[in-house]
């Protein structure tokens, strides 16, 4: 009796916390949807296509993953500091939609989309509900293994000013990196993944540079 | 009453028996049939590999040869043997070999017209080779993508031989096409039953767009050069490799 | 747009089989939740419960089994030819539900359910969706690794006629086992667990008959 | 700058979460090494030592194992709501811990120690800092594992009365389990071992019964 | 001087393309010999174990009927593809089909005799097989030791088998033999060429000697316990299961 | 004792192969030895030494070489009919010899050296004791891949002839090489590397042609 | 020069002592050779074989070894200081010996071979070449390995008092090893194994002793 | 008592050889913060800062790292002969800090660090704790990857006489390696490494020489 009402308690509870965790899934196989969606859009980025093209299309799928992101928000706000209990179950996920806006914002601004910003652009910027810093680090580096790619295809359509735009932001970047003592080790691999992709730029822009294909800007400083 | 139930049992297990050893048999001459279609298609794949900037019209031609002759000698085979049957039952014993012939088919396809040979193109090929009271084989979707993401290898290949000829446009046309399929695949793969061989062939395949990219990249800085170093003595866009050359 | 519209008409295909699989997936997961049922009630005959009080509880899931068979037959009805594609989604089932047939079946009868047998009471006996053979053979090996643990409890609990009844069964069964020319897959491996139930029924037996408590019939022959 | 600002934000939050996690993994080797020792006591129960002899001993471990987890919930405290970022650091010496209170809590009184009791015993009985249901389930089981050699042993010295005590006690335990739905794949296995344990329980009870060593009560009837 | 180079390279490069198309074709065709030596001797096996105290003869006769039909049609289809070749080239396509082979005759022959039937006498009826003026295909020592080393599992089933029928002594005839055969195995082991393979069988063989031996124990411990419970109504040796009962 | 004795029959043939193996394996390290020597000389072609010291001295070892394999033709000899059982043993030094031969070849001749010839130099060409014709294709590519180091390195230094030379002769090999038809092995790979070998070498060319460097000899015609 | 001169040191040091590493490792198959043999005949112990014979046979080895070691002992007498260096080489071969020394001795006298006694016997007991605690705690643990089987096949062949005087061996070689705090994890395992072992004896000498098989001594206490 | 005693002392020895093993690792961690750093600094050599700048900051960690290496000396001194016991514990460590040293006295002097000059300022030189060579090689291999990123980068800021110096300095420092009969196999492979690096500054070289941007040295002779 007391065995089968402490079962019976428990019964009750690992269904509950069983549901929480499909619907969670649920919501997460959507984000990945509108994600995946949103990169074949991106990668007609290296076929030269007209950026707004690009990324107009991309963009649609914004709005759509902030809204899945509030459902996640709302069914997390059900079991309150429980955020990391269920954590796994959408992260990669999250890291993945990092990736896609960065270098959504990149290619619109040239600049690193922020902590800050990112959280705003999903919704995930409220204290209880907010964006984990790790899953936007990884999805820093995500993003900027999209680059040698786009820098080779850009020069291959003939513009040779691409390189030093993309190798002055991997330094910077780079260098912030740097800044970190990571210790975690998936995040530890993706920034070495990072730095192999400043390498390639690197040599992308040397093939450019020698060739005096390149305007003669210094990489490391803003033309103005 | 005791033997009774013990030949009823016997009589069941010796169907089952039976039914066991004609579905093993079959599954082997399958198993055979597939690993010639492999063999054959690979034939035809190299075939198309001989292509050069002059030979085109005489190497494919022999290649769309060879290639029916696979589906007339070999895959008619597998066919007759699966005439009627459940094609998903004994799928594993001849995927390998339709895959590899989807690859050398749409590879034929590709070189002739610059196209996706596709899917109910290919089946509707098979069709003459069934038995009509029979409901025919038909390639079926999961096959059929991943003998496409073989293909890409393939088109690799083709397109560092095409530079090489000084077939750049046709480089391009490959880098566009085999782009192309990677992007629609991206969106497939997710959806596919088995998804986990698809998923390391996209890895395999996204190294062979890149390959042909860094190619197309190459001749083209390599081409943007040419002009203000040596003025233009020669009017032509300045193609790698022999093809400026009259042979 | 020829590709794109190949792809698109993929796409289209793959989703439709991918719900396909999800209402599949949905039907197995009630099969399974019945068979537990079925089971938790079947296993109170290690408990030396009463036949009949095990039995008509675990038969009352019966039809609603063949119910869900019914609702599969018609999702496959959908797809016809594409059986075996899908198999793999509902086939460990199966061969559970088999098992549990075959149990009560011999509880009852002493005999051995039969494919057909099955294939009627599960609604599995038309030539469009059908018992998969294997399945079947599958499922009476899982029945038979019952059979030990039922014998010790039984002779436990006083009934000494129990393992010469069984080893009778477990005999005839392995002999039949044994006309099969079998590959080296799972079922070979099934049928190898079922000579060790023989073997451990055979202990008990002996057990049982060195202390004189069996009826001193023979396990080849039923006493009449 | 506003990259330098973010990064250096990072590194400070990185390096927090950094220590946190080493202070964690500190505490968990130490509750570790208190339960290795409790452990090597109670191993004792196998070589049929007096109870008290082993009990005692054992329990003096626990008071240091409380002062332990009381650390624990100190520094968790530091960042309330992230109890399950950091519980995979600590949750297998937890559940080993379990293990080792129930086994202790079987051996005085023959009924199973409760989640709540737990909790208490360990000081993680609060809303803030609790023990994780699955933690406690797990535990449970691991205690199961300790039973069929008891029972083996406990027998071969002379102790013929045993079996039917943990073999009831099992088949209570394996009636409660049975009420849960269980999706967690660890916790699955876990209890598919509890099954393979009442399994050979029941075979020594069958054992010690068929040589009439034991006193003839039903297991599952307490014997007043 | 150019032309006549490439003409040159040409017939050259003709000539080794026939080769490995010639050499490819044959492994091939090995590859299907082997697979049709392994499915059927398999049937052997399941033959023999088709065994009881009362069919021996009869079982025994139709295995080892089914065995030299094997050698009759499969092995001897095997032996004609390798007439006058090198045994070790193709090793690779043949070795499965050839291991499981030995595994099959070696069985029959314990069965029949309790004895190890030899890798010579087995060459020995491969010889009428070939053609006598090109060399013999003959068995080599590696995938006989390889097959020897499946053995040990059919043994350990067989075994299992005897013991619940009765035939204790059978059984521990078994256990010897195979613990005979492991050790001295694990001598050999080492010096075997590619000893990787062999060590994980090595290892399951460990793994049914042990079963046997758990088993003979098992039958002695319950047997001995027999006489001081029940004095001797029954004078016979007690041994397990159905034996004692005459059908 | 039939058994022992065939068993120790094994282990004294395992140990004559075991002992064969390890002379074969000897011999094969002395051939590498030599082979390292030789290319160590070739290499220096990359600093443009002058052609007749760089050959001269790798001619040298030849000789001795050559001498090697009638060694382990010698060895072979003893078991007739095993070619192929030791043939791992050597063939990747068989194939570092077999490039290196050809790259000095085609440094004397502008031609490729053939099988039948490559195979007389080692005393590779009898019957019972030949070149493998895979190991001869798989070293000619070895041979290849030297080449686009080698032309990097003459252009350097000012011999602006050397690419089209090259050029031809790799053209001329790849077309050579499609008449094969190969399976997914090694020396497909190894093909496919050839492919990018003429890749570079074109762009060489290339650099070397617009910059008028070049004779305009067309590389498909031997300018005589 | 410099360079040069510094480099032919290094190519001289390198060579002496990659010749010693192929010296340890020719010593090292000897000793495994002979390992192997002494194995060979001590299975012959699962057969019941009188123990004379068996030992007898496997002792002729002991001095065989011990002049192996000697040797080695004198290549690692040049170059002092650098026995970790290369322990590598030889550590598996030694962790085997001991444990077959071990199961001799045991057999001869239930005793375990202690560290220095196994040192004397290989002659590896001064404070230069001595014997590693790890190998010789792993060897210690493979003969523990070799025990279930034993007990087993002794049983069988009717000597019913072997389960107890192995399990008190187990008993307090477990209880030995317990008092380690083992953080080589190679070595930690080999423990686990151990206590397998342990608990399969215990449940042989149950299966002896439920049926009045064994004299009724307590395997804690010797019997005098 | 005996066993009690034996065991009681390997408690001891095991204990006193694991504390030695955290304070060395604890040491090597510290080696490793300090190498990151001074790596952070040297790292700004590929964006062209002055090279005064570039070194002056990783020069200030030298000192700091050579008091790491003299507190690992004197935990070694307490257990002397057992230098390579723990040597795997700190020599990739080690490595890194000879490939950063080396890297620094090239930007300098153009010299290759010599094996007893990198001892010396690391205190590495004495006879009891010196500076394997292994590890020296490996070192100077990792140094070797840095080249031909630096040399892409210099000739992209305009450094045309760069990739000379480079090509003469790895020429020389391959040529050395080639006098090595390496077996170590990591070592090798790094050596493989180096051999890529030379081939890519070759082409690098090839790349400013074929456009006349180089000054028209030989390589393999010092303008002098
Ligand atoms: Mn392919
Ligand atoms: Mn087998």
């Amino acid at each position: 009796p007391a065995l089968e009402k402490q079962f019976e308690a428990f019964r009750v509870q690992l269904e509950e916390s069983g549901s929480l965790k499909d619907r969670i899934r649920a919501v997460a196989m959507d984000i990945d949807s509108a994600a995946r969606l949103m990169h074949s859009c991106l990668l007609l980025v290296h076929q030269s296509r007209p950026l707004p093209e690009v990324l107009d299309k991309a963009k649609a799928q914004i709005g759509l993953i902030k809204d899945h992101y509030s459902r996640l928000a709302e069914i997390l706000h059900e079991c309150s500091g429980q955020y990391y209990r269920y954590h796994g179950d959408w992260r990669s996920e999250t890291q993945t939609v990092v990736s896609l806006l960065a270098l959504m914002h990149w290619l619109e601004t040239g600049n690193l989309l922020m902590h800050d910003e990112t959280g705003e652009k999903l919704g995930l910027n409220n204290s209880e509900f907010g964006l984990d810093i790790e899953d936007y680090l990884i999805g820093v580096c995500f993003m900027s293994n999209e680059l040698p790619r786009y820098v080779v295809n850009q020069v291959t359509a003939g513009d040779y000013d691409c390189p030093r735009k993309v190798l002055k932001f991997l330094i910077d970047l780079n260098a912030s990196f740097r800044m970190l003592n990571l210790r975690n080790d998936f995040l530890r691999k993706k920034f070495d993944s990072l730095k192999y992709d400043l390498r390639r730029v690197e040599e992308v822009y040397y093939d450019v540079k020698i060739r005096g294909l390149s305007s003669s800007g210094d990489p490391m400083e803003d033309e103005g | 009453m005791a033997t009774e139930t013990e030949t009823s049992l016997k009589d069941a297990f010796g169907k089952y028996a039976d039914f066991l050893n004609n579905l093993n048999e079959k599954r082997e001459r399958i198993v055979k049939a597939s690993r010639d279609i492999t063999i054959n298609s690979k034939k035809v794949i190299f075939q198309v590999h001989r292509i050069n900037k002059y030979n085109k019209d005489e190497v494919l031609e022999k290649a769309e040869k060879d290639l029916s002759a696979v589906t007339n000698q070999y895959v008619s085979r597998l066919v007759k043997e699966l005439q009627g049957c459940d094609f998903w039952k004994l799928r594993r014993a001849y995927s390998p070999g339709v895959q590899e012939y989807v690859e050398a088919a749409t590879l034929c396809k590709f070189c002739k017209s610059g196209t996706l040979l596709n899917l109910d193109e290919m089946n509707a090929t098979l069709l003459p080779l069934s038995d009509p009271s029979e409901e025919p084989l038909q390639i079926n979707i999961l096959d059929y993508l991943l003998g496409l993401a073989d293909l890409t290898g393939e088109l690799m290949r083709l397109a560092i031989g095409r530079i090489s000829d000084g077939e750049i446009e046709y480089a391009e046309k490959i880098c566009k096409f085999v782009r192309e399929i990677h992007r629609e695949l991206t969106l497939v793969v997710p959806l596919m039953d088995d998804s986990h061989d698809m998923k390391t062939k996209m890895e395999v395949m996204l190294q062979s767009v890149m390959k042909i990219e860094n190619a197309c990249f190459s001749v083209h800085v390599r081409g943007s050069e040419y002009i203000p170093m040596l003025g233009s003595s020669d009017q032509s866009y300045p193609l790698m490799g022999v093809p400026n050359i009259d042979p």
